[in-house]
């Protein structure tokens, strides 16, 4: 079984046609990538997944549930975490603060509790910060631990926007281009992260990058969108020999 | 991300919860995230709050009594500005309606306790402990109301429908002559009264101002730890979440809605008790004390303070209910400033720009606040001799 | 708290050293305070002249020998802006509270009703500067001249003879000063049989669209006005415009001189009466005559007159606790409880310096009325003295007033 | 029906007034997403302004330079108290704004003194018939010269550079420094024309009753009136300016005998709820840029 | 020519960022300036054009020439005045903006309009020219950064990675696009991560690290040292690999 299924979806703004008739599965342990041209619609997708946007028409299923019809934070609780183009950090707050905040929803204390902070929410804060603690370990993160993350290296910023995104115990994660804007360095230890989290996780992920090095390297399968359109879905070796590609994408130099 | 890592947090390598001792000489060595997480995380901080506290305590035996009912507004003032770091510094959501739930507490309280059968609504409960959060939670209901709209509005458009807020509830409250007593000639404000004890009367514990002076010291410190352990907490992650990027934070799984009505209501809560307490001092209300100045001075205090730390706001407010005196001592300092209301300038009319001009001149040199100076001199210690 | 500053630690208030700017070095010297609007609040158009007043007043006292021949009384040492906030106002009370005697001014009623209980506990004796008919029923507060609402009875007493109207409609603003004459309108009417209606309006001279539409639509005989000066030259203005060919009579602090340099002057002349609590700056009694010497080269205004007046019952109150021995805050308050009568130099008569008696009978209730006048300092001269029209006679004090609108 | 269109004109008098001082408003917002609470001040200095210089030099030429008076002030105030605020946040830079509306009213109070001031208009309360209406001279000046100012404004903007350098600077300080923008220029310019746009509102609200120490007051007005235009449309502040006027005037001439159970002088708030019913269906006021926001 | 002598930059009066960097960017020429996340190029940027005062930041020492003359204390717009343009990290658009507002905005202090070459480079901007800037993806922001940095016609350009997140094609097209604009007469300075698509246009390269020029020679020796090979371009080897010698175990315990 799928843990993702799109059907045909359509979005479109005001004359732009962003997502025209996109349909894909994405099944267990899978990393399936996703480009394209720029503004060929690949964040729009994304936004779709995750209840930012909301189609004109389609069928996305996440775990076998209809997504369509969820808010965001619902569909977060659902298992979909995501990272952002843009780094979309909480930028005032530590480190340590946006990884907590990843674990918003797998509290269960209310207001009050807080108030009074001893007890229940203690002890809830407590364990999540052990669980934060170890995705810091495992991005190597000690270091910016109490660092307000708008202080922090653009590279370490998409490492803790992934690390927030592993915070909610994610069932899918959508990446966003991960490395772009990184060093050489940076994107080797961000690829390191990914496979390691689909392999020893087990967490199947969604990736959208301009970096084709990785892409072809990385993904199981590639969609290929232009235009809002899909163009091809394959093996990164089927794709990359398909001509539509080439000239829509990759142009003469790939 | 313990999802598929077999038992969570037990598998992991066994963590310290309790408390442990720390290693001498190494302040911030923790060697638990209990201790990591606690309040005051180094025993420096937790020395210096506790002297704070009975330095506090100490005041109310040396000074005077007009001193001390000074520094009881203040910190009144300090529970309400705590409140609206709530709603505007930690979660984002810009409120010029401060007094209009500062009033709906004051009016609360003022009705519960009020003598029964008189001119005004009374109800003759002065229990603080009854009146106190009955105007918490009235005011809460009314911010709860009114946070749906700030689901929908943005910076200063929220800012100013919440302002309009003021002014209709001082439309309201001038009609409701009942509750309020009317324009320009108000009625008594909530009486305090703690377990049979008036605190408003010269008294077991004191005189008035020394029983209210530790009334509201009492009151600010509960309100302030209650106000950090919020935002310590994961509503005041969530509520920074929203403030910082909203998106982001609902699609990581913030629900927006529930959170910014819990923020407005949180911090009405808090307007509403300061407003039940401000009042006690003077022992009157007036329905034109609940104006746009009033709203404003809180905003003034939360940024003079240093937005979204709660000692900020307490300082902020300390800070603006001192510059008061204050502008009234300075002129007299300066002989050639004429007494004389005939002339200009005069020291009245000194004081009043210098209570202006102090404001924008602290915020043109400081404009991270109270707490960016403390953050400035921290710094510039940790640093020393190195400054760069 | 109770512990006293100076040297002279059982008498709050008041030194045997000479005051600040003595004329005389060898008497004592009585503090007295003011709180007042000054700079920022609505009325600082007003508190400026009543403050210079009381100034000049105290001056005179003392360069006439001071109190009882053993004190000065000083006014200028602590004196305070209010802003007219309640809240500063208890603050700046509480600066001053332990080195004054009493109050020569408090402005304002809210604001005096944020230190009023303060002021009962500790026997402060405190002239007010607002007429409104609350401070009849307290102690401590010396109130002089009828109250709004006594004002507001007789200008209807007199409309009735003047002008014979059939309906009178009070436009006020809310509250002490404005609900306090609309309510005495009202008992006046009501009291000969006229149709009453009144209109609540805000102050802002912007503001008074509806008040004119409800004038000019209901056309009364009679507008008994209760408002600020700018707002009653909108309204007496604009309602005449409009073709309102009915009486206005507003009270004292409606009225400003400069009126008659506004637009509206014409309807001004025209249409509008002022009744005043006292007599205007010109006249011809011997406490304007000083008051004019004391206050020279200043543009007449009826705020002089006014803070003038009030400080005539605080100066007897003093002369007779130093009669009486006991130069305290208990013993002011007894010589004002003892006072039946005040030497207001003409000014008023002097049974309106009654504080002995109850509320009801103590009660001032004579008023005057004035016209606009060109040639007049404040634009006004007197069209009807001194008297006490038969709602006023007949009515009795039993509360404020405007609690009765 | 008569009264009613009496009624409205008078309530598009006053709310060309009002859209004035909106403009000012959104003058400044526009150009530093700040709401200048020095605003009501300033209108106070150029009613002032105008009372002490048209008697010496004529009602016209006076309005004209006390104006320019005011546009002066406001340009000092910029230079000294809000240019070394340039990126800070912008609640602090309003903050700063209150104080200098502190500053600057007790310095005007004490200009004004004790008695009403006179604007010394040519207009008063003297009325003008058109047809069966009779309305006072002053609202159709009122209209007239705001008519006016706003059609230059317009054009200054529409063929200059400003209008978009405006836009820029306040939507980012870095980025139109960046691309060559004076940001202090345009804050300059923006707290001129502001202060101008002030004084000129100042100046008719004074007409007829004259001006009084708590006369600022009315300036507020302008805030609901931004809201309702949408806090940075020019076009949208005049909008928001008529529309508070018209209808305060008709709550003002009809709420006591319609909906008399709002209580005395709902008009007073009526600009308020209007503006809530506008942000309910609209959260960017009629003609307000929506903030952009995706991820 | 545009020179930067032995500058040092500090902000918030506590954080020396540059330590004494000197480089030159002759006229006519393309320099690459390369160099980890962190290293100070950015900072560099904004002193060459007046930008460090939004940020705190401060020259402490050194100097900033233009043809000889100091501009490090002139202020931003006088500096895009004398021809220097800067294309800012993290694209900067003005999101609430159209798209052709955005360029017009980017042509202030140009005398002639270069809106039709712009739009000729990126036919994108010209489709979307009367859409919300904010609106566009984030590749379609970056050309509309780059083109409205053209808009001011500058004699100097400073790129601050302008390839971030755009398509491969249009990472050659932009590549083409630099070397076609310094044909035309414009100079660049090109801060990049895309150190190989930088170094095969540039005719002189700069590494910097934490604050420190550490390399500074011709294009085509940069290319070949084996560092810059190691560190910057990237051996040509699967990402499965690199993980496997770093980190794996780690992870597993
Ligand atoms: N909220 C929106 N309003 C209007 N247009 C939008 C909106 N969101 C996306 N678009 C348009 O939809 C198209 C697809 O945008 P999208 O961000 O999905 O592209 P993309 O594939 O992620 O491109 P890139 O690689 O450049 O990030 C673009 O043309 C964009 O301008
Ligand atoms: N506004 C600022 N205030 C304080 N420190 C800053 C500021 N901007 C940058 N820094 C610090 O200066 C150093 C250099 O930053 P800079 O942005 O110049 O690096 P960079 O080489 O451009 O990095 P990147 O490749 O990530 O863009 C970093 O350590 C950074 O944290
Ligand atoms: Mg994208
Ligand atoms: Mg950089």
């Amino acid at each position: 079984m799928s843990v993702l299924e799109v059907a045909d979806v359509h979005l479109s703004f005001a004359g732009v046609k962003a997502i025209d008739g996109v349909s894909f599965e994405v099944g267990p342990a899978e990393l399936l990538a996703v480009i394209g041209p720029n503004g060929a619609g690949k964040t729009s997708v994304f936004n779709v997944l995750s209840g930012v946007y909301r189609p004109q028409s389609g069928r996305v299923e996440f775990l076998g549930e209809d997504l369509l019809a969820r808010r965001p934070h619902e569909i977060a609780a659902m298992g979909m975490a995501r990272t952002f183009q843009n780094v979309e950090l909480f930028h005032n707050l530590t480190v340590l603060d946006n990884l907590m905040l990843g674990r918003h929803h797998h509290f269960r204390y209310g207001a009050l509790s807080a108030l009074w902070w001893f007890g229940r929410a203690r002890r809830a804060e407590l364990a999540a910060r052990a669980e934060v603690e170890e995705i810091i370990d495992f991005l190597e993160l000690e270091a910016w631990r109490r660092h307000p993350v708008r202080l922090l290296p653009y590279g370490v910023q998409k490492r803790v926007e992934l690390g927030r995104a592993l915070a909610m115990e994610p069932r899918l994660l959508l990446l966003d281009e991960p490395v772009a804007g990184m060093n050489l360095e940076e994107t080797e230890d961000m690829a390191r992260f990914v496979l390691d989290i689909r392999d020893e996780l087990g967490i199947p992920i969604v990736l959208v990058d301009h970096d084709m090095g990785l892409v072809m390297d990385l993904a199981d399968r590639v969609l290929v969108l232009d235009f809002g359109r899909p163009v091809a879905l394959g093996t990164p070796a089927e794709v990359q020999q398909d001509p539509r590609v080439v000239e829509a994408y990759l142009g003469g130099t790939a | 991300m313990s999802g598929t890592r077999a038992g969570g947090p037990s598998a992991a390598p066994a963590i310290p919860t309790g408390r442990s001792r720390r290693v001498r000489g190494r302040p911030l060595l923790h060697t638990s995230y209990a201790q990591d997480m606690a309040l005051l995380d180094t025993r420096a901080k937790r020395v210096s709050a506790a002297a704070l506290v009975l330095l506090a305590l100490a005041l109310s035996a040396v000074l005077t009594d007009p001193a001390l009912e000074v520094l009881a507004a203040a910190y009144v003032l300090a529970i309400g500005a705590i409140g609206l770091n709530i709603v505007t510094g930690y979660a984002g959501q810009v409120s010029l309606g401060h007094a209009f739930f500062v009033a709906i507490g004051a009016y609360t309280a003022a009705a519960l306790s009020g003598p029964p059968g008189g001119d005004t609504l009374g109800y003759g409960i002065t229990e603080i402990w009854v009146w106190l959060p009955a105007a918490g939670l009235a005011a809460a209901a009314a911010g709860v109301l009114v946070a749906p709209l700030a689901t929908r509005l943005r910076g200063l458009y929220l800012a100013i429908v919440t302002l309009g807020l003021v002014f209709l509830g001082e439309h309201v409250f001038k009609e409701w002559q009942e509750l309020t007593g009317g324009v320009g000639v108000g009625r008594e404000a909530a009486v305090p009264t703690l377990l049979g004890v008036r605190l408003d009367q010269d008294g077991a514990f004191g005189t008035r101002e020394q029983q209210l002076y530790l009334l509201m010291l009492v009151l600010l410190v509960v309100f302030a730890v209650a106000a950090r352990n919020l935002a310590r907490s994961r509503v005041g992650r969530a509520f920074a979440a929203i403030r910082d990027r909203d998106i982001a934070a609902a699609v990581i799984g913030v629900p927006l809605t529930r959170y910014k009505v819990l923020a407005f209501g949180v911090s009405s809560f808090y307007a509403g008790c300061a407003g039940a307490l401000l009042f006690t001092l003077s022992g009157y209300v007036e329905p034109g004390s609940f104006n746009l100045l009033l709203s404003v001075q809180f905003i003034a205090m939360v940024l003079i303070g240093g937005v979204a730390t709660v000692s900020g706001a307490i300082a902020g407010a300390l800070f603006l209910s001192l510059l008061q005196p204050l502008t009234r001592a300075l002129p007299a300092l300066v002989p050639v400033i004429s007494g004389d209301t005939t002339q200009t300038p005069n020291v009245f009319q000194v004081e009043t720009v210098l209570y202006g001009l102090l404001i924008v001149l602290f915020l043109i040199f400081e404009p991270r606040g109270l707490f960016g100076l403390w953050i400035r001199v921290r710094n510039y210690w940790k640093s020393w001799p190195f400054s760069y | 708290g109770d512990d006293e500053g100076g040297q002279n630690a059982r008498t709050t208030g008041v030194t045997s050293e000479p005051c600040p700017s003595a004329v005389d070095g060898n008497k004592g010297c009585i503090y007295l305070g003011t709180i007042s609007d000054l700079t920022a609040g609505p009325f600082a158009a007003l508190a400026v002249p009543i403050t210079d007043a009381q100034k000049a007043f105290w001056a005179r006292v003392n360069k006439a020998g001071g109190i009882g021949g053993k004190y000065e009384v000083d006014v200028t040492r602590y004196v305070r802006d209010n802003k007219y906030n309640p809240e500063v106002h208890r603050q700046v009370y509480n600066e001053i509270k332990e080195q004054v005697l009493g109050l020569a001014q408090t402005l304002g009623s809210p604001t005096t009703a944020a230190i009023l209980g303060d002021l009962k506990a500790n026997s402060v004796v405190s002239a007010p500067a607002s007429w409104t008919s609350a401070w009849e029923f307290e102690d401590v507060v010396i109130e002089t001249g009828a109250s709004y609402c006594v004002e507001a009875m007789n200008a209807v007493d007199y409309a009735m003879e003047a002008h014979r109207p059939k309906s009178v409609m009070a436009v006020h603003l809310a509250g002490d000063y404005g609900a306090d004459a609309a309510a005495g309108a009202k008992v006046a009417a009501e009291a000969h049989g006229l149709e009453f209606t009144s209109v609540e309006t805000p102050p802002g001279a912007t503001e008074q669209g509806r008040a004119i539409t409800e004038i000019t639509r209901a056309e009364p005989d009679l507008v008994i006005l209760t408002t600020g000066p700018a707002d009653a030259a909108t309204i007496v203005g604009q309602s005449a415009a409009a073709g309102f060919k009915g009486r206005f009579i507003g009270t004292a602090p409606t009225w400003n001189p400069a009126l008659l340099k506004s637009p509206a002057a014409e309807a001004l002349k025209a249409l509008y009466e002022q009744s005043s609590p006292g007599k205007s700056w010109d006249a011809d009694t011997p406490g304007h005559q000083a008051m004019r010497a004391s206050l020279p080269g200043v543009t007449p205004n009826d705020g002089y007159t006014s803070g003038w007046a009030w400080a005539y019952p605080m100066k007897a109150a003093l002369e007779k606790m130093v009669a009486d021995g006991d130069v305290s805050r208990a013993g002011l308050l007894a010589a004002v409880k003892s006072l039946k009568t005040v030497d207001y130099e003409g000014m008023l008569p002097p049974e309106a310096g009654n504080y002995a008696d109850d509320p009801d009978t103590a009660a001032f209730r004579q008023t005057l009325i004035n016209k606009p006048d060109d040639s007049a300092p404040t634009g006004v001269t007197e069209v009807r003295d001194f008297f006490t029209g038969p709602t006023a006679k007949s009515y009795t004090f039993d509360g404020p007033c405007f609690a009765k609108l | 029906m008569t009264g009613t269109l009496e009624t409205i004109i008078r309530g598009l008098g006053n709310g060309s007034v009002y859209a004035l001082l909106a403009l000012g408003f959104v003058i400044i917002y526009k150009a530093t997403r700040v709401i200048s609470f020095a605003q009501p001040a300033l209108m106070l200095a150029g009613a002032v302004a105008v009372s002490y210089l048209a008697p010496v030099t004529g009602f016209y030429l006076g309005a004209l330079l006390a104006a320019l008076l005011i546009a002066a002030v406001a340009l000092g105030i910029e230079r000294v108290a809000i240019r070394p605020m340039v990126g800070r946040p912008v609640f602090v830079v309003a903050i700063i704004t209150l104080g200098i509306d502190v500053v600057v009213r007790v310095v005007v109070n004490s200009l004004i003194g004790r008695d009403v001031r006179q604007v010394g208009d040519p207009w008063g309360f003297d009325l003008v018939a058109l047809g069966p209406l009779v309305v006072q001279q002053r609202w159709l000046a009122m209209m007239a010269a705001a008519a006016a100012l706003v059609t230059l404004l317009f054009a200054f903007f529409r063929h200059s550079k400003y209008g978009l350098a405006m836009r820029a600077a306040a939507y980012d300080q870095e980025t139109a420094l960046a691309q060559g923008v004076s940001v202090s220029a345009v804050f300059a310019v923006s707290w001129a024309l502001a202060g101008f746009l002030a004084a000129v509102a100042g100046m008719f609200v004074g007409t007829g009753q004259g001006i009084e120490q708590t006369t600022w007051i009315v300036a507020l007005k302008a805030l609901p009136a931004i809201i309702v235009g949408g806090l940075d449309s020019l076009g949208g502040a005049v909008a928001g300016g008529l529309v508070i006027g018209v209808v305060e005037s008709l709550f003002q001439s009809y709420q006591g005998a319609y909906l008399p159970w709002l209580g005395q002088n709902f008009a007073i708030v009526s600009p308020y709820v209007v503006m809530l019913v506008v942000l309910l269906v609209r959260p960017y006021g009629l003609f307000g840029t929506r903030e952009v926001e995706r991820v | 020519m545009l020179e930067i002598r032995n500058l040092e930059v500090v902000y918030d009066d506590v954080m020396l960022v540059l330590r004494g960097v000197s480089l030159v960017v002759p006229p006519g020429s393309i320099v690459a300036l390369l160099g980890a996340n962190g290293a100070g190029k950015t900072t560099l940027l904004r002193a060459l054009s007046g930008l460090l005062d939004v940020h705190d930041g401060e020259v402490t020492k050194g100097a900033v020439t233009l043809e000889g003359e100091p501009i490090h204390h002139l202020r931003p717009a006088q500096i895009v005045r004398r021809g220097i343009s800067q294309v800012m990290e993290g694209r900067r658009i003005l999101a609430e903006l159209t798209v052709e507002e955005n360029l017009r905005v980017g042509g202030h202090t140009a005398a002639e309009s270069h809106l039709g070459r712009v739009y000729g480079l990126f036919p994108v901007l010209r489709e979307r020219r009367g859409s919300v800037a904010g609106y566009l993806s984030g590749g379609e922001q970056q050309m509309l950064a780059v083109g409205r940095a053209l808009m001011a016609g500058p004699r100097y350009l400073l790129l601050d990675e302008p390839s971030l997140g755009l398509a491969p094609s249009l990472v050659a097209q932009v590549r083409d696009l630099v070397v076609e604009i310094n044909r035309q007469g414009t100079t660049v300075l090109l801060v990049e991560q895309n150190a190989t698509m930088a170094l095969s246009i540039a005719s002189h390269g700069y590494v910097m690290e934490t604050g420190k020029v550490v390399m500074d020679k011709p294009a085509a020796d940069l290319l070949a040292d084996e560092d810059i090979k190691e560190f910057y371009l990237g051996a040509v080897r699967s990402f499965r690999e690199v993980k496997h010698y770093k980190r794996r175990k780690r992870w597993l315990s």
